[in-house]
């Protein structure tokens, strides 16, 4: 792993003091390792800290992790921890307080998402119908040593390790966060009114009134606060000068935001549409429908209709170019009379299919879905869209033979075929099911070397394209804006805020 | 003529000095959006000072336009459009507002028909009669205290403290009325308009009220015009009277002038259509004048009264008529161009004497009926206290009978439960106790929804409000027709159409009506459709419950004559319910008199209507207004107000208010039954031998004269 | 006697024909049904949905020249029917106008009276944050609130007219119950309930109908049975019972029809709160969904991109055009009262 | 009195047992529970959620007891002050709805401080001459301004205040404490939406006296314009406005739903409309059960006021 300390350099004429004000959800902190939402952990991440950090870039530096080495084939990783850190209460962090969240991560009794991440669920077996931690996976060597030992080879584990609910929490911890709020960040938990604001503000003082120092650079801003404001009226709340930034805001609202004094900050994600078809139901089991429906659409002509012309053009196999190893296969080419011609072998001419679509991640999905209705059109194909309210969509998303799901950006590319297109993944939503695609997908991730491994990632990709499992027509940009006196602000495409080295000029 | 009828009043005095007010030509318009309404038309008027006018006429002919416009006050879209309104020589027209302000109420005050509107709900009875001193004499509240306290005890109020401190809905219909006077009269008007000041009031009460006006009008020389379509009540108020009709006034002179020799067709009309007593349905029918008063915006060329009139000529029509003298009488004018020429003391040309038919087999039989209604009183304090239910006696113990083709009147103050008798024997109320027999099946406690459609058709009823008893949104035609179906007489279309069809006949209404909705028929003309309606079923019974007393009075006479008539020609028993002795003592055979809820005097019409008398009837028989000169009345003026049918007095139900009341037996025991000759009885105390005694109510001249 | 009484014109006898009750329902099918089923079946209609509205447009027509004629005593009232026609013209032949597709995304955020930065089609209302034409989607907008709102408030008077007629009439126990109902849902304030029920139910057109019922049918039951309370005394009434007809009977035959009167009134203000009810419901997500046009849709996404004066007609005009078709029925709702009055 | 004010506060309770388990049988089916286990979970729990994971979010939240066991319960605890936890804010929700509560009787307190007195005052100018140019010109305003939904209203005094002029703030997030400019908006539009009914019905109520015969028997007494205004039409036209108003109270809890959403303005109502869309069970009962008392509360004043003014009644 690359080691990079954060922080390190100090920005010229950078001033301390000041309070970042920031519209966003305010929402409640009972148990971080079951955080659902990256608003909870936003307003937990400046408290309670991960051992690494995954920065904009999506390179993954330590944090509580000096450094971590892996075996040759991925299955042992070694961890060292940073020394003299201290917990908000004065205790030292030492390797027992890791091996106690992760334990605590994957006891099937809490319910975190965490364990079903590439790494931690390689650290459990199933015994007698429940799923248990395999004795000795997670092994402290020393104080400031640990090492994970996994049943199969993991590529993403310090990747994972800045996934949102993996805050390293004190053993004292009881839920709620909120009313015991130990870490080992820079600042503490001032003040929580669900649904209002979230004041954070440098720690000073342990929890018994001795003074406290952070372990690494002093960061500038005095406090944090983060104020309610529905998603839809962030930007309003910026515009009307009540913030000085905020979560974000969406594409409708770029116009208004250009219009705004200050600066939109536009991040490249992977985030997406995956308008996927499960493969194993009629009449998307024919793989000459499926392609025809992809052939039949332009991906291309997608973000100038759905994102002002910004964001990334999909290639329908779930790889972003934003991801490190992204192999870039040759363009694809909208083909109408191809569709055509194989609807007409698969004898499914006039066919009409139903896409749900949920807006989970805002109404542009709907947008892409009418865009395609118009496209496959010109085919023949009849597309009717079947909106529904979000969380309808949530108790569907893994039976609807076609529909719309929303995916959020994971920093490694293998990330999310793993989890979503590997026979037997846990979110394999399309039912796809290819020995060859996991098995090239194995290979891409049994590597650790980026540029190696984008080579194997170009079978990955290829596969997964032709096989036609999905129309991913966009990737998704996220958008911020900052008012004139934030700097060293930057946006991250998993919207996590790390402020660490922000600062306000006067 | 005979001056000497009633009490003497005040001769009309043919002054030479200044009226108090006088119209000249006076012509008035309201302006709607159909257009301009004119509502008076060269109207002349004079009162002098102690001088009372009457002003009789129809509904809509314009009185209270005329009343209003002397008070200068004609609302948004009245205007006086011509003539000239003199108050004490000075043109009001002519005066600006303030100065308006200071004439009314003080120089000159108004009565109105309603005595409970005209009060202002939320202030005080004192406040109300304070301000008048206050304002137009600018005098400190004390004494305006004094001078409203003395005026409550002038018009005869008891206990004025408790009045003046009270709202007005806590004090009866008749004492606002009194209070209304007193503000009338609290700045010493010179001149008092009483519009109706007692259509809205009982027949006793309005005895009272009469009485007051009477005295006020001796007493304080007050010019007064009092305005009704009673003839009656003019003729016990007034000096002098104007008839108006359509607008017009069409005859006016002295009281005596007119009552006697009148010289106007239409006021003849009106003499003619009004019962007057000792008139007998046989031998002196009522004669309705013909046709509908017009409306304002289309009246007729020449002569208004034309179309109605029997003395029309060609010549009538011609342009308009003037008001003119009538020769050797000065102060008596008509507007009528041929009233040389009319033989006023020919009998009426087309009055249709009847025998008197003979009475039938008995067809009902009331037994000892009661109607107990029981109020609930919600509050949770009775609900505690177990005085959850209040009884209200509506009626008790009710006995008579009917013969088939009888006329039996119920009569009596209202509340006291005539309405709730009819709805009992309708079986829209189930009786508490007793039988009704109706042929020979008792259906006293049979709601009429478990009756069979025949006995249902066989008992019928007219209902008293005309606007009230069609149902607006359904054709005339359907909604007989709906009867006939109902009570099975035919089912075919085309029979039940004719049936229909004989029956608007029956009541005189053209075919066409059939597919006419009520709002374009007059009052008269939905009472007759109720009427047909009524006899749809060729019912045994029909009950009346005051049928007419909505009505005007021409359009009175046409409809009870047809009621008359279908129900002598049908062999029909009538139930007539009424509070109009007159109309009563005119049509019935039989009368029944209620005091609330009890029944206390019955027999044939003629031993009712004279002597001997329960004391209630004796009362009521006084209070009625006479329009004719030569009968005498003896005035009996009862005390207090009718007590709560809630609350009844123990004893006799009218000892609270009774004349005759002889002492502590009164009070305390239920009084006996009396019969005097076959079937006249009286529910009273007085030994028989006394109420034998009694002096008739009503003495015509010639039994005066036979004296 | 020269009066102004009959100066009027004779009338075309034609339209006279027209006023009668019988062709004045007609007419209202006519315009009513195909509209409703237009909104309501969509494309369930397939290939009669781009005809169905044809017939509509002429009974639209004749029907505001017959409401105007019917109401021309009151100003008020002829310019509310004016108003409220005029939408009502919009709804029935937005199909057939020559307007750009209401959902296509053309240009995004171009003003009013402007062309966009593409291509020469000139907006006269600008485009939204969409890029969709606002002039068109304007027209269409009205066309669900009508429909959702004149069925929901249609529904609710049945409803209530017919609790309010039986406690009325059959007072007692009925009376009891029913009342204590209403005063629960009563007590609810309407926003509350809107909010639970459509909650429950889930937004669409249909359940706003439900909605608009449970939240306006106890008020109008509370009309119709102070009303019943009063006719029920009247001699009619007394008639048909002496006649020994059904409760049923007397209150369909002889209440109803009498009842109606003051309903209308009250129906045409009631429409004014169940149109703005249907907006704000919209508005804050309960209401109507994307993506066809609607005003209160219209105002809900336009209020988190407009948010600057430059934008702003993208939340003035359908501000703008709700608030004319309320002002319509209002208008008319006083009209009527003030010609009831007169007569 | 007493009486009648002990009668519709059983009334009362009545309605909030019926209408609370009204509330609670709606919320405790299925396919709401798990809407609101979405809600809570929300964000990328959701998609993982399992069935086995629903199970327990159920116990957790003690959903699984049967609900009249809850209802029962929840009665109990109200009646001791207790109104539940939120499950979305994870606080008590009686200081949290005491607070909303608290914000949003501000804005009542404004609205109706200048409401009434220009509602009243125009209704009266209006009434007082039915027909006259002032009462066209006073009851078109008056229409007018109740046509315009509060939403539009809202919009159109933001484009113009907020956005055209810059004057106000255009939303009232009260971020930073308690500032009255953010107030503005809203009130105004409550305001706004508000005075023409209020003004309608005193013009009306007003326009009813001033033709009564009474008011006729004060003119014909004499008595100057202005007094027969004051002393005799005023207090029986403003028994009708009396009642509307103090019913107004129940239309503000609806009013201000969409004006706080609008203005981003923390009260009551937005706290409403969020429970209510996430399913929050406990919140929304105790919202409605606010509701209800003011709704009755507000009928029992204008009942016992309508008494008190009325001196038919009073003295009945
Ligand atoms: N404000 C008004 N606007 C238009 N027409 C009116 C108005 N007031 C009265 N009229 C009409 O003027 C005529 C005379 O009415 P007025 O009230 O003077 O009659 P009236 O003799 O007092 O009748 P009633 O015995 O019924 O009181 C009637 O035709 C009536 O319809
Ligand atoms: N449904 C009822 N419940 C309770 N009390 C009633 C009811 N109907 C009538 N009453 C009472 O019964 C008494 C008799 O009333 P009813 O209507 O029979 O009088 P009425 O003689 O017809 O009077 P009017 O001349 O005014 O018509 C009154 O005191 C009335 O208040
Ligand atoms: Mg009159
Ligand atoms: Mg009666």
């Amino acid at each position: 792993g690359k080691s990079l300390v954060p922080a390190a350099l100090a920005q010229e004429g950078a001033k301390k003091g000041g309070t970042l004000r920031v519209a966003m959800q305010v929402q409640k902190m009972d148990d971080p390792a079951t955080y659902s939402w990256i608003q909870m952990s936003n307003q937990t991440r400046h408290v309670a800290e991960y051992l690494t950090l995954t920065d904009a870039e999506n390179i993954t530096h330590p944090l509580l992790a000096e450094s971590w080495e892996p075996n040759d084939d991925l299955t042992e990783w070694t961890f060292k921890l940073r020394q003299g850190v201290k917990w908000h209460n004065g205790d030292d962090f030492v390797a027992d307080h890791v091996k106690w969240n992760v334990e605590r991560w994957l006891d099937p009794a809490l319910g975190s998402s965490n364990a079903g991440l590439s790494t931690f669920s390689a650290m459990v077996e199933d015994s007698d119908d429940t799923k248990k931690m395999i004795d000795g996976a997670v092994e402290v060597v020393d104080p400031h040593t640990i090492v994970f030992k996994l049943s199969k080879p993991v590529l993403s584990v310090p990747e994972d390790l800045y996934n949102y609910p993996t805050m390293i929490l004190h053993p004292s911890f009881k839920p709620p966060f909120s009313d015991n709020p130990v870490g080992t960040g820079a600042y503490t938990l001032a003040e929580l009114q669900v649904g209002q604001v979230c004041k954070l503000k440098r720690a000073t003082q342990t929890t018994d009134g001795k003074p406290f120092t952070y372990w690494g650079d002093e960061p500038y801003l005095d406090e944090i606060h983060y104020y309610h404001f529905d998603a839809d009226n962030q930007l309003t709340a910026f515009a009307s000068g009540d913030v000085d930034t905020i979560y974000e805001f969406s594409i409708e609202q770029l116009p208004l935001a250009e219009a705004l004094p200050g600066q939109v900050l536009e991040v490249r994600t992977a985030q997406t549409l995956c308008c996927r078809m499960q493969v194993d139901k009629p009449p998307f089991d024919d793989l000459r429908v499926r392609q025809a429906i992809v052939k039949a659409c332009d991906n291309a002509a997608m973000p100038a209709l759905v994102f002002q012309g910004r964001g990334d053009i999909g290639e329908n196999h779930h790889v972003a170019p934003v991801h490190p190893e992204y192999y870039q296969l040759p363009k694809l080419e909208r083909d109408v009379e191809g569709a055509k011609k194989l609807l007409e072998e698969a004898g499914k001419a006039g066919l009409e299919v139903t896409i749900d679509i949920g807006n989970t991640d805002g109404p542009w999905h709907q947008a892409v879905a009418e865009i395609m209705r118009d496209q496959l059109k010109d085919a023949g194909i009849r597309l009717n869209i079947n909106v529904m309210p979000a969380s309808k969509y949530w108790e569907i998303w893994t039976q609807t033979p076609f529909g719309g799901t929303a995916w959020t950006h994971r920093p490694l590319g293998t990330q999310v075929l793993s989890l979503a297109y590997r026979t037997g993944g846990a979110w394999n939503e399309s039912h796809y099911d290819n020995p060859k695609f996991n098995e090239a997908l194995d290979k891409a991730e049994a590597e650790v070397d980026v540029e190696k491994r984008r080579e194997l990632m170009q079978p990955v990709e290829k596969i997964l394209q032709d096989d036609a499992v999905m129309v991913q027509p966009i990737w998704r940009p996220v958008f911020t804006i900052i008012n004139d006196t934030v700097q060293d602000y930057v946006a991250h495409p998993t919207e996590v805020h790390q402020f660490n080295k922000v600062w306000l000029s006067a | 003529m005979n001056e000497a009828t009633n009490e003497p009043l005040s001769a009309a005095p043919v002054s030479t000095s200044v009226p108090v007010l006088e119209c000249r030509d006076l012509s008035i318009s309201y302006f709607t959006r159909a257009g301009e309404i004119p509502a008076v038309v060269d109207f002349n008027l004079k009162v002098h000072a102690g001088e009372a006018v009457g002003i009789v006429g129809e509904s809509g002919c314009g009185k209270s336009t005329v009343a209003l416009a002397i008070m200068q006050y004609m609302g948004k879209n009245g205007r006086i459009m011509a003539g000239e309104l003199k108050f004490m020589g000075r043109d009001m027209r002519a005066m600006g507002e303030a100065e308006l302000q200071g004439l009314r109420g003080s120089k000159i005050a108004m009565v109105y028909q309603e005595p409970m509107a005209s009060l202002n709900p939320a202030m005080r009875i004192k406040d109300q009669l304070m301000e008048v001193p206050l304002h137009h004499e600018k005098v400190g509240e004390k004494e305006a205290f004094e001078r409203a306290l003395a005026m409550l005890a002038d018009v005869k109020l008891p206990d004025p403290r408790r009045i003046m401190e009270a709202f007005p809905h806590q004090i009866s219909g008749g004492q606002q009325q009194r209070v209304v006077i007193a503000m009338a009269l609290l700045s010493n008007p010179a001149l008092l308009l009483l519009d109706e000041p007692t259509t809205a009031l009982d027949v006793t009460v309005e005895a009272g009220i009469v009485d007051l006006i009477r005295e006020i009008a001796s007493r304080f020389n007050t010019g007064m015009i009092y305005i009704s379509h009673n003839l009656g009540l003019i003729r016990e108020t007034c000096d002098r009277i104007t008839v108006m009709y359509s607008g017009e006034a069409v005859e006016d002179g002295t009281v005596g002038e007119v009552f006697n020799a009148m010289r106007h067709p239409y006021t003849q009309g009106l003499f003619r259509s009004i019962p007057l007593p000792g008139a007998d349905k046989n031998a002196r029918p009522l004669i309705p004048i013909r046709g509908q008063l017009p409306l304002p915006h289309q009246r007729p060329h020449g002569c208004n009264f034309g179309p109605r009139c029997d003395h029309f000529k060609p010549a009538c029509d011609a342009g308009p008529i003037p008001m003119r003298q009538v020769p050797s009488q000065p102060d008596h004018r008509s507007r009528c161009i041929r009233f040389e020429q009319i033989d006023w003391n020919a009998p009426p040309a087309h009055a249709d004497t009847g025998e008197p038919i003979p009475l039938g087999p008995r067809v009902l039989e009331v037994d000892g009926l009661k109607k107990y209604y029981e109020i609930a009183n919600r509050s949770l304090l009775a609900m505690i206290r177990g005085t959850a239910v209040k009884t209200v006696k509506a009626n008790e113990k009710l006995d008579f009978d009917a013969h088939e083709a009888e006329t039996v009147a119920i009569v009596g103050e209202s509340g006291c439960g005539k309405s709730t008798f009819a709805k009992v024997l309708m079986g829209l109320e189930t009786a508490t106790e007793g039988r009704a027999v109706l042929g020979n099946r008792d259906i006293a406690a049979t709601p009429v929804q478990s009756r069979k459609p025949q006995v249902v058709g066989h008992l019928q009823m007219v209902f008293q409000n005309p606007f009230d008893t069609l149902n607006p949104s359904h054709t005339v035609g359907s909604q007989i027709a709906r009867v006939i179906r109902k009570f099975d007489v035919e089912q075919d279309r085309e029979k039940v159409k004719d049936r229909v069809m004989q029956l608007l006949d029956m009541v005189k209404l053209p075919r066409d009506f059939y597919l006419r909705r009520p709002r374009q028929l007059s009052g008269g003309q939905k009472q007759r459709v109720g009427i047909a309606r009524a006899f749809a079923g060729n019912p045994r019974v029909v009950v009346a419950d005051e049928p007419v007393s909505a009505l005007d009075v021409s359009v009175q006479a046409a409809v009870t004559q047809l009621l008359m008539e279908i129900q002598r020609t049908n062999r029909t028993t009538l139930l007539f319910i009424s509070h109009d002795l007159s109309l009563v003592r005119y049509l019935a055979d039989k009368v029944i008199v209620m005091y609330l809820g009890h029944l206390v005097e019955q027999g044939t019409t003629d031993e009712v209507f004279a002597p001997p008398y329960h004391p209630y009837t004796e009362a009521l028989l006084s209070a009625v207004p006479v329009a004719d000169t030569s009968v005498e009345k003896r005035r009996i003026v009862l005390e207090g107000d009718i007590p709560s049918a809630v609350n009844p007095p123990p004893g006799c139900p009218f000892q609270t208010r009774c004349q005759r009341k002889i002492g502590r037996i009164c009070e305390t025991e239920y009084p006996p039954l009396r019969t005097f000759g076959e079937g006249h009885r009286i529910l009273c105390h007085i030994a028989p031998e006394e109420l034998e005694a009694m002096p008739p109510v009503f003495t015509t001249a010639e039994e005066r004269a036979a004296e | 006697m020269a009066t102004t009484f009959d100066a009027r014109p004779a009338a075309p006898p034609l339209l006279d024909r027209l006023s009668a009750p019988k062709a004045v329902l007609i007419l209202v099918a006519l315009m009513w049904v195909p509209l409703t089923l237009y909104v309501m079946a969509g494309r369930n209609l397939g290939v009669l949905q781009p005809y169905i509205l044809l017939p509509a447009i002429p009974a639209t027509l004749i029907l505001y020249v017959l409401a105007v004629r019917a109401w021309r005593e009151s100003w008020t009232a002829v310019i509310g029917a004016t108003l409220v026609f005029f939408w009502l013209l919009m709804a029935v032949s937005a199909p057939y106008l020559p307007l750009l597709d209401p959902n296509k995304p053309i240009a995004p955020f171009v003003l009013p009276f402007s062309h966009g930065k593409v291509g020469d089609t000139f907006f006269w209302l600008g485009t939204d944050f969409k890029g969709r034409d606002m002039l068109s989607r304007t027209v269409w907008g009205c066309q669900r609130v009508i429909v959702w709102g004149v069925t929901a408030t249609v529904v609710a008077y049945v409803v209530g007219t017919l609790f309010g007629l039986i406690a009325g009439y059959l007072s007692g126990w009925w009376d009891e119950l029913i009342t204590f109902f209403g005063n629960v849902l009563l007590s609810f304030p309407v926003m509350v309930l809107f909010i639970v029920v459509l909650n429950y139910l889930g937004p669409s057109g249909f359940n706003i109908v439900i909605a608009v019922t449970f939240a306006s049918a106890p008020a109008i039951m509370r009309i119709v049975r102070g009303l019943t309370l009063d006719i029920k005394s009247r001699d009619y009434v007394f008639a048909a019972q002496t006649r020994g007809e059904r409760p049923f009977y007397i209150m369909i035959f002889e209440l109803l029809p009498n009842v109606r009167g003051p309903i209308i009134v009250d129906a045409c203000l009631r429409l004014g709160y169940t149109t703005v009810a249907i907006t704000t419901l919209t508005f804050l997500g309960l209401g109507l969904q994307p993506p066809d046009p609607d005003w209160g849709l219209m105002i809900k996404e336009a209020a988190k991109t407009a948010m600057l004066f430059r934008f702003s007609y993208m939340l003035i005009i359908p501000a703008l055009s709700v608030s004319t078709l309320i002002l319509g029925f209002n208008l008319m709702a006083d009209g009527l009262r003030e010609i009831s009055l007169r007569d | 009195m007493a009486i009648l004010i002990l009668r519709r506060l059983v009334q009362m309770a009545l309605i909030i047992v019926v209408a609370s388990f009204l509330l609670f049988l709606i919320f405790d089916t299925d396919a709401f529970k798990k809407k609101t286990a979405i809600a809570e979970l929300g964000g990328f729990g959701v998609s993982s959620l399992s069935e086995a994971d629903y199970q327990k979010w159920l116990d957790e939240k003690g959903l699984n007891v049967p609900f009249y066991q809850r209802y029962g319960k929840w009665l109990g605890d109200v009646a001791t002050g207790d109104l539940g936890r939120s499950y979305e804010k994870s606080t008590a929700v009686g200081p949290l709805l005491l607070d909303r509560l608290k914000n949003t009787g501000i804005l009542a307190f404004w609205v109706f401080a200048l409401m009434i007195p220009l509602s009243l005052v125009t209704g009266v100018l209006a009434g007082m001459r039915e027909g006259s140019a002032q009462d066209r010109t006073l009851s078109f305003i008056a229409v007018f301004t109740t046509s315009i939904p509060e939403i539009a209203t809202a919009i159109l005094l933001t484009v113009i205040f907020a956005l055209g002029l810059g004057w106000l703030p255009a939303k009232s997030a009260m971020i930073g404490g308690f500032n009255w400019r953010q107030l503005v908006l809203p009130v105004l539009t409550l305001v706004i939406y508000d005075f023409g009914y209020v003004a309608r019905m005193t013009r009306a109520s007003m326009a009813e006296v001033m033709t009564s015969q009474y008011i006729r028997t004060a003119v014909l007494k004499g008595l100057p314009f202005r007094h027969v205004i004051v002393k005799h039409a005023l207090r029986n036209a403003l028994i009708a406005p009396f009642t509307i108003i103090v019913l107004q109270l129940n239309w503000l809890l609806s009013g201000v739903v969409v004006v706080e959403v609008f203005f981003e303005y923390d009260g009551f109502g937005k706290l409403l409309l969020e429970a209510a869309l996430f399913g929050d069970i406990y919140v929304v009962q105790a919202c409605t059960l606010v509701a209800v008392v003011i709704a009755v509360l507000s009928q029992i004043i204008s009942d016992v006021g309508y008494t008190i003014l009325n001196p038919r009644i009073r003295f009945a």
